[in-house]
């Protein structure tokens, strides 16, 4: 399938397809309702990472007399340390969150597919030497080494922070590509395209690239979800700047300060973070489970 | 007619050499990761000794005390040129001598490294093993009925799961069952009044204390596998050999066995390589449930600026994941007959 | 199906297992004197590779248990030399400091049924040397050091002070000191020790070759792993895991009579919150001093026989200034802060429990404060919070207010920025709440958070932040209380007795205070220089400089003081009783002392 | 061989044979009314291109079309069995491999790459309750022999060490072993060179005889056909279009698109300008018209009428054609007009 929409030939039909495919992607979300409330859950943060904090003062208020308020109307999670609306703090705090995945995904992928790509289409010696680099990033493990770098760096923004979760995060994404890229050598679209007389650039560009593009997105999305993990986890950890709205510092707070593992008071506080990520996480997935099988024709025969 | 695939003598030489290939590479590999851990672990800004002074008299201890505390630790400090101290790292590395912990001063980075792997391997291990299991078949299953909603279902928790970063599912673990309904330890290994040893008091309590550990390992690493065996069986399942069994008339139950056991080879390498993760891979758990398994010892590492263990630590993950890769690459050597005669693997 | 039932027989013998544990681990409670289940505060994260060795920071040696000491500092508001009996039964002190002669318990024998001797004191002195101790240290700049130490008898030996150099700390130094078994550890040192020692007093190439050679022991001492635990305290260490401790009553010890429990077992512990979780099961006859938030205190309370101490604990948190930076180097804008401050609040956001608001800034604890200054303290200004006093320090530093914030003299914007470790979420919490304050007050405001505290040390000490918390009023000796506020973070070091300033910036001054301080009332003092007084002046002076120096620190503000600790311990008197009462001086040694004391006793 | 004439070379009738594929347009026919007769111990060829639809008709044969394909109506029956359609549950299971054998594209990968040939054949034998399993063995590698092969290396091999030629034998004795007396050959030859190729058709031709088989064979390429087959049926778009001797139709084509075909052929003699493609391109499962001629969009003799009526079925002796252009060379057999959307000729 893959094959045909790559082939030289095929490009006037291109229009159809392309409408074709729109057709695809809406009879695939069609099917099941999950994965509309996936996009609607994924538009839902993108519009609270965006706007969010547009609805609120740049300090939030506090009520000192409602330290650890239980939930209520004015409160539906409550209230933190020092009687700040939790649910405030959420909203306010996804901004951070969402761009530090969004620029870790887009260096991750950028990086990634391009070092899999050179290294898929170059082979030989290239290939080698980018793919033991590739290696060696593999195994250095990630989350010690980001303990270890987060008392040499301090990341303050969150542009810092996506930059260096997705310098440490291309590996996997380098590895895949290349062989997609590898395995479309294989099929011999190389040589026909060169046959043609296309440049480099041009089978990179217009030949590979966009056979690999739904992969590719794939892969974006789910370094989205690494990296809002990944410095969750780590402001979790306490080792990143304090942020008083960060997801992660949310949770630190509500475990080592609050004592949410062992009284329930705040409790509220520890679970409108973590629900914040498990709806997150569900967006991702059906959206991730949809784009499977748009862009999988093997899934897709029924 | 030998029917048994023993691999011949060629194939002996062919794993030879692919062994030997590997141990070369994993050398340079475990120089390299060594030099640029060194060099990262021993820039790390910071005064262990304040902290810790500091830290003893909040605590309540008098500032003559803490101040003796924290004096006779400035002799495990590593002293001269940051060139001195790799060379004297490497020389040391070479007669594999890790150095000495300054978390715990006199002791070696080796024995300290070990109490504490001990505690990570086994729950680990438990988890996927555990998760191997059920996922592969559960996967199995979500496969066959992936058109169902049953399947659907399975699929799309397993993606959650394994999207689910593992604090997640240990702080709701944890705040499940040590808070709300507290039936679980919180933490430790176990019960101290227990002698050691094989009795059945001693194990049940380590049980007790490793459940939420390992059942927080076993969801969070079941959803990929679930994924991973559900995918690798639709692959095999439109492999043509499936349908050439079928129309020659194969029972069923023959046909299972082509494809379980065809799709789950490639598990097999996930699996080793994953369990050669594992030993970087528990921090948060064992933050979590205070478990005092490697990911603990190597927070407290980085906090006590601990650089001989932490550096130690760094070196044993790399050394895992290179062996584990090669025990994957020689696995595969084993149950695939199309690598064990030298071909490349598909 | 065959799998699936012996999968079923093996979850059935978990279940009988973990029955079986609660009920041997209660049936072992009610035998004998029980078990006392406690956690050693100065142990986070017990070990079990550590040896049993007191001077080992992950050594399995417990304070007060199975590790004794040859007194036990009683928490004296204002007198640091003050103690409970421990090897030693009775001291005593020469009136001008300078020896004590320590009579050691008459029928005290390690637990192996070897007396306890002069010569394992001397022996333990030898080894501390190695360490380098306060009293024992063979740095020839230390004050307070030990000249001699002299086997009177069997039970008797004195210790004499260096005059030459002496300090008022040098009994606490000595009292101070572990002591350990002389037949087990004599090969810990060289036979030749004492006669280094003697070289290493004198001066010249031979003196520092003998201590070179006496600190090159350290490492060897701190390793020194005796392969069983051979103790002169209450109990011996019986095992250990990662997680537990336990240790078992030792016959040999002195009061072994009226030593209540049988068994001890320390739990481990790696954050506060694991402490909170022991506490409100019930599980813990006494934790030492815990940070607990409001809710799970009033949880831990809930618990059938739990039960608060509470007493003093010489530490207060402060916000220290880096006066190198501005506008911080104005005592108007510090002044002005400190108006815009509310402590009551901040101490009810951030340490509800284990704080009180500091009453004022004068560098000392509000409880010790009380006996040095006595009615001078009411006169010192308090400030509470008043906004109309800030914009008037502010306007007088020069700020600007506009557009509802403030700014510079030079109109450029102010960003307050706070500097403290993310992993202490309590001060975390007061930063951020001190933050929300001054930005409710036009001081545009913001937390920084260091990953960790030798990194936030570092980085404090290197001054590279404008304000960051800071530990002071670390009682009782009155030294140690302001050498925090004018010692060496401050510029002033003693060297060799004398007192030596080094300017903002340099050898570790990050504080940066003027030299001398013009304080209302006194006239120009040399704030350094009164500390340094502190470490030798005889008590009738002392209260003297105490009283400039906190009139000093009230005046100039180089810190803010937020909350006083309060060493809140809890107890369950559900298995046994006779622990301290509030306010007890015993409070800030571990239970182990008040066991072997005979205080504890099994319900 | 001993093996040759323990049975009568079965005869196969399919007619009527419709076969859909349920897609998200609809069920689209990937074989519609096709009626075509293997004669016992003969060797019939199919021909067309790529989504011809005629892979589908082979496992018509086996009653094996893969979802989310399905036998719509018609039959397969074959003497001494019946109708397959019909089969089901293990009976059918039975049926494949030890009746009907299928042998796969050479180029496919027909065999469990992780065991030996030889663990397969037994594999077999114990899913056909085979008792003598080293009677089966013996057998097999006689059968290997016969092809020119080392059975017993053979079946001590895995798939991945046998060359493609190879693989091919391989798969025709897995067909064979069982004694089935009709096969299957779907696209026998492609992907081999030339030689091997040659070497496969004399193959499948002589145990042809040997054995006393009715075979069919499914390919592309009019060469393979015009060498092994007695009868020769050509497809398109789901239809078969023409059947017949092979000799005859090759030599006289009557439908366009056999017309086309064969002039598409480069012949070793004569010049290359000669040969000339099909303009366009076949339809796909999508793009198969609904009424009329399916061929029209690419014949060169299209009519007004191919639009819209369905073409006739003509018998004309021993051959068969289906074209409005052959309307009046001979005996109509049946007459379907204007208008039948898929399949409703079944009614």
């Amino acid at each position: 399938m893959t094959a045909t929409t790559i082939m030289p030939e095929a490009r006037s039909a291109s229009a159809t397809l392309r409408r074709n495919f729109w057709r695809g992607v809406w009879r695939v979300m069609k099917r099941k309702p999950s994965r509309m409330a996936g996009v609607v859950i994924m538009a839902g943060f993108a519009f609270m990472g965006v706007f969010g904090p547009m609805f609120y003062p740049e300090h939030l208020p506090r009520d000192t007399s409602a330290l650890y308020a239980p939930p209520s109307w004015a409160h539906p999670f409550g209230t933190d340390f020092e009687g700040t609306d939790v649910l405030a703090l959420v909203i306010t705090g996804s901004r951070y969150v969402l761009l530090t995945g969004l620029v870790t995904a887009v260096i991750t992928v950028v990086l990634g597919a391009g070092i899999g790509l050179f290294a898929g289409f170059r082979r030989g010696r290239w290939d080698s030497v980018l793919m033991r680099i590739t290696d060696m990033k593999l195994t250095i493990p990630g989350l010690p080494l980001m303990l270890v770098l987060s008392t040499i760096w301090k990341f303050t923004s969150a542009i810092e922070m996506g930059l260096v979760l997705g310098l440490l995060g291309w590996g996997g994404v380098a590895r895949a590509v290349r062989s997609q890229t590898l395995s479309l050598r294989e099929r011999g679209f190389v040589e026909a395209a060169r046959g043609l007389g296309l440049s480099t650039p041009h089978i990179i560009g217009r030949e590979l690239l966009p056979s690999m593009a739904p992969y590719i997105a794939m892969n974006m999305l789910i370094a989205v979800t690494g990296a809002v993990y990944a410095q969750v986890g780590l402001f979790f950890l306490g080792v990143l700047p304090f942020e008083a709205n960060n997801w992660g510092v949310m949770l630190n707070l509500a475990v080592f300060g609050g004592g949410a593992l062992t009284t329930t008071a705040a409790l509220p506080y520890l679970l409108a973070p973590l629900l914040a990520i498990l709806l997150l996480t569900l967006g991702i997935v059906l959206v991730v489970d949809a784009m499977d099988e748009i862009f999988n024709p093997r899934l897709r025969e029924e | 007619m030998t029917l048994i695939g023993v691999p011949g003598r060629s194939g002996v030489i062919a794993v030879a050499r692919r062994l030997a290939g590997h141990l070369a590479r994993g050398l340079v590999m475990i120089l390299v990761v060594t030099t640029i851990s060194f060099l990262i672990i021993r820039n790390i800004p910071g005064d262990p000794m304040a902290a810790k002074y500091e830290k003893l008299v909040e605590q309540g201890m008098s500032p003559e005390a803490a101040q003796q505390a924290v004096n006779v630790l400035y002799g495990f400090m590593p002293t001269g040129s940051m060139w001195e101290q790799y060379l004297d790292y490497m020389k040391g590395l070479a007669r594999f001598d890790l150095g000495q912990s300054l978390n715990v001063p006199g002791t070696g980075v080796g024995t300290v490294l070990m109490s504490a792997a001990k505690w990570t391997l086994i729950p680990v291990l438990a988890g996927t093993l555990l998760s191997f299991l059920v996922g592969i078949i559960l996967g199995v299953y979500a496969a066959i009925k992936r058109q169902s909603k049953v399947g659907d279902l399975l699929a799309i928790s397993g993606s959650l799961l394994h999207g689910l970063p593992q604090y997640v599912l240990a702080l709701l673990l944890a705040a499940i069952f040590t808070t709300l309904i507290p039936i679980l330890p919180a933490g430790g290994t176990a019960d101290i009044m227990f002698e050691p040893g094989f009795n059945a008091g001693y194990i049940g309590s380590l049980i007790q204390h490793a459940t939420l550990p390992v059942v927080t390992y076993a969801l969070s690493s079941y959803g990929g596998w679930i994924l991973a065996m559900k995918s690798s069986v639709v692959t095999v399942l439109g492999d043509d050999f499936i349908l050439a069994a079928e129309l020659r008339g194969m029972k069923r139950s023959i046909i299972f066995r082509y494809i379980a056991r065809n799709a789950i080879l490639p598990l097999f390498t996930i699996l080793a390589l994953s369990l050669g993760m594992l030993f970087g891979g528990a921090i948060f758990i064992e933050r979590i449930f205070n478990y005092p398994g490697l990911g603990l010892m190597l927070i407290d590492s980085i906090t006590g600026r601990d650089y001989a263990l932490m550096g130690g630590a760094f070196l044993l993950i790399t050394v895992a994941i290179i062996i584990a890769n090669i025990a994957a690459d020689l696995l595969y050597t084993v149950i695939d007959p199309r690598v064990r005669s030298g071909g490349e693997a598909a | 199906m065959k799998r699936v039932a012996a999968v079923v027989s093996l979850l059935s013998l978990a279940a009988v297992t973990v029955t079986a544990c609660s009920s041997t681990s209660t049936g072992g409670s009610s035998a004998g004197g029980g078990v006392f289940t406690t956690i050693d505060g100065f142990k986070p994260g017990l070990d079990v590779n550590g040896p049993i060795n007191p001077w080992n920071p992950k050594g399995n040696m417990f304070q007060g248990y199975n590790a004794m000491k040859l007194g036990w500092k009683k928490n004296h508001l204002t007198d640091p030399n003050q103690f409970y009996p421990g090897i030693a039964a009775s001291w005593e002190i020469a009136p001008d400091n300078s020896s004590i002669t320590l009579h050691l318990q008459p029928n005290n024998k390690w637990s192996d049924g070897t007396p306890v001797t002069a010569e394992d004191v001397k022996l333990s002195i030898a080894l501390a040397y190695t360490q380098g101790s306060t009293a024992f240290s063979v740095d020839p700049g230390a004050a307070g050091a030990a000249s001699d130490v002299e086997i009177i008898d069997d039970h008797t030996v004195k210790i004499s002070q260096d005059m030459s150099n002496p300090s008022v700390t040098f009994v606490r130094g000595v009292m101070d000191s572990f002591v350990v078994p002389a037949h087990i550890w004599k090969d810990a040192v060289p036979a030749n020790f004492w006669d280094t020692l003697k070289a290493a007093r004198g001066e010249g190439a031979e003196a520092e070759k003998a201590r070179a050679e006496i600190t090159a022991q350290a490492d060897k001492v701190l390793a020194f792993a005796p392969a069983k635990d051979v103790s002169a305290g209450p109990f011996t260490l019986e095992r250990m895991n990662p997680g537990e401790a336990l240790l078992v009553k030792n016959k040999n010890f002195y009061n072994a009579a009226n030593v209540g429990p049988d068994q001890v077992k320390l739990l481990n512990y790696t954050g506060n919150e694991q402490i909170w979780n022991y506490l409100i099961s019930g599980k813990l006859d006494n934790a030492p001093f815990t940070a607990v938030p409001a809710d799970v205190m009033k949880r831990i309370g809930q618990t059938p026989g739990n039960a608060v101490v509470k007493g003093f604990s010489p530490v207060s948190v402060a916000m220290a200034f880096n006066q190198s930076k501005k506008p911080y180097d104005n005592v108007h804008v510090r002044r002005g802060l400190a108006y815009l401050i509310n402590r009551d609040e901040i101490t009810k956001i951030a340490s509800p429990e284990g704080g009180t608001p500091a009453l004022t800034t004068t560098g000392i604890h509000q409880k010790p404060a009380e006996a040095w200054l006595g009615s001078e303290l009411s006169e010192l200004e308090p400030y509470k919070l008043d906004v109309a006093k800030a914009e008037k320090e502010f306007k007088e530093a020069g700020l600007k207010k506009t557009g509802g914030k403030w700014t510079l003299p030079d109109g450029k914007p102010w960003k307050f920025t706070i500097n403290v470790p993310a992993p202490f979420s309590d001060w975390v919490s007061a930063a951020k709440a001190v933050t929300s304050q001054l930005n409710e007050a036009g001081v545009s405001a913001e937390v920084l958070t260091s990953a960790d505290y030798p990194l936030y040390l570092s980085e404090l000490a290197a001054g590279k932040y404008d304000v960051g918390f800071w530990l002071v009023a670390l009682g009782p000796a009155p030294y140690n209380i302001y050498q925090r506020l004018y010692g060496a973070s401050n510029g002033w070091s003693i060297l060799g007795g004398k007192i030596k300033h080094s300017a903002p910036g340099k050898d570790g001054n990050w504080m940066g205070s003027p030299e001398t301080i013009d304080v209302k009332g006194v006239g120009k003092v040399n704030p350094g220089e009164l500390t340094g007084k502190l470490n030798t002046a005889p008590e009738s002076e002392q209260k003297a400089i105490i009283s400039q120096l906190a009139k000093a620190a009230n005046q100039d503000l180089p810190v803010i003081q937020l909350w006083d600790y309060v060493n809140t311990q809890f107890i369950n008197t559900n298995r046994f009783t006779g622990f301290p009462e509030n306010e007890s001086d015993l409070l800030r040694e571990t239970s182990g002392v008040w066991i072997q004391l005979g205080m504890i006793k099994k319900k | 061989m001993s093996v040759t004439s323990d049975k009568r070379a079965p005869g196969v009738r399919i007619s009527d044979l419709s076969v859909v594929y349920r897609t998200g347009a609809g069920e689209l026919p990937a074989v519609r009314g096709v009626d075509l007769e293997l004669e016992p111990g003969t060797i019939t060829g199919v021909v067309g291109e790529s989504g011809s639809g005629k892979s589908t008709l082979a496992l018509s044969m086996l009653n094996a079309v893969q979802p989310p394909g399905r036998i719509r109506s018609g039959s397969v029956e074959i003497d001494g069995l019946g109708d397959v359609v019909t089969l089901g549950g293990d009976d059918l299971r039975k049926t494949r491999g030890r009746h009907v054998g299928y042998v796969f594209q050479a180029a496919q990968n027909s065999l469990n790459p992780l065991k030996t040939v030889g663990k397969q054949l037994l594999d077999l034998g114990r899913s056909h309750d085979v008792d003598d399993l080293p009677g089966l063995v013996k057998e097999a590698r006689s059968l290997l022999d016969r092809m020119g092969l080392d059975g017993a290396r053979v079946l001590d091999s895995y798939q991945h060490e046998l060359s493609g030629g190879m693989r091919q034998r391989v798969g025709i004795m897995l067909a064979l072993v069982l004694n089935a007396h009709v096969v299957v050959l779907d696209e026998p030859t492609t992907a081999l060179d030339m030689i091997t190729q040659a070497t496969i058709l004399r193959i499948i031709r002589e145990v042809h005889e040997e054995r006393g088989l009715t075979t069919l064979v499914i390919t592309h390429d009019l060469g393979v056909v015009a060498e092994i087959a007695d009868r020769l049926a050509v497809m398109y778009g789901g239809r078969l279009v023409e059947q017949g001797p092979t000799r005859e139709v090759l030599g006289a084509p009557k439908h366009p698109y056999t017309q086309g075909l064969l002039q598409a052929i480069p012949r070793l003699v004569g010049d290359i300008d000669e040969a000339r493609a099909l303009p366009g391109r076949p339809p796909t499962l999508g793009t198969i018209p609904p009424d009329g001629c399916v061929f029209r969009e690419r014949c060169a003799v299209r009519m007004d009428v191919c639009e819209t009526g369905e073409p006739p079925v003509l018998t004309i002796g021993p051959r068969v054609v289906a074209c409005h252009t052959a309307a009046g060379d001979g005996e109509q057999k049946e007459t379907v007009t204007t208008g039948p959307t898929r399949g409703e000729e079944q009614a």
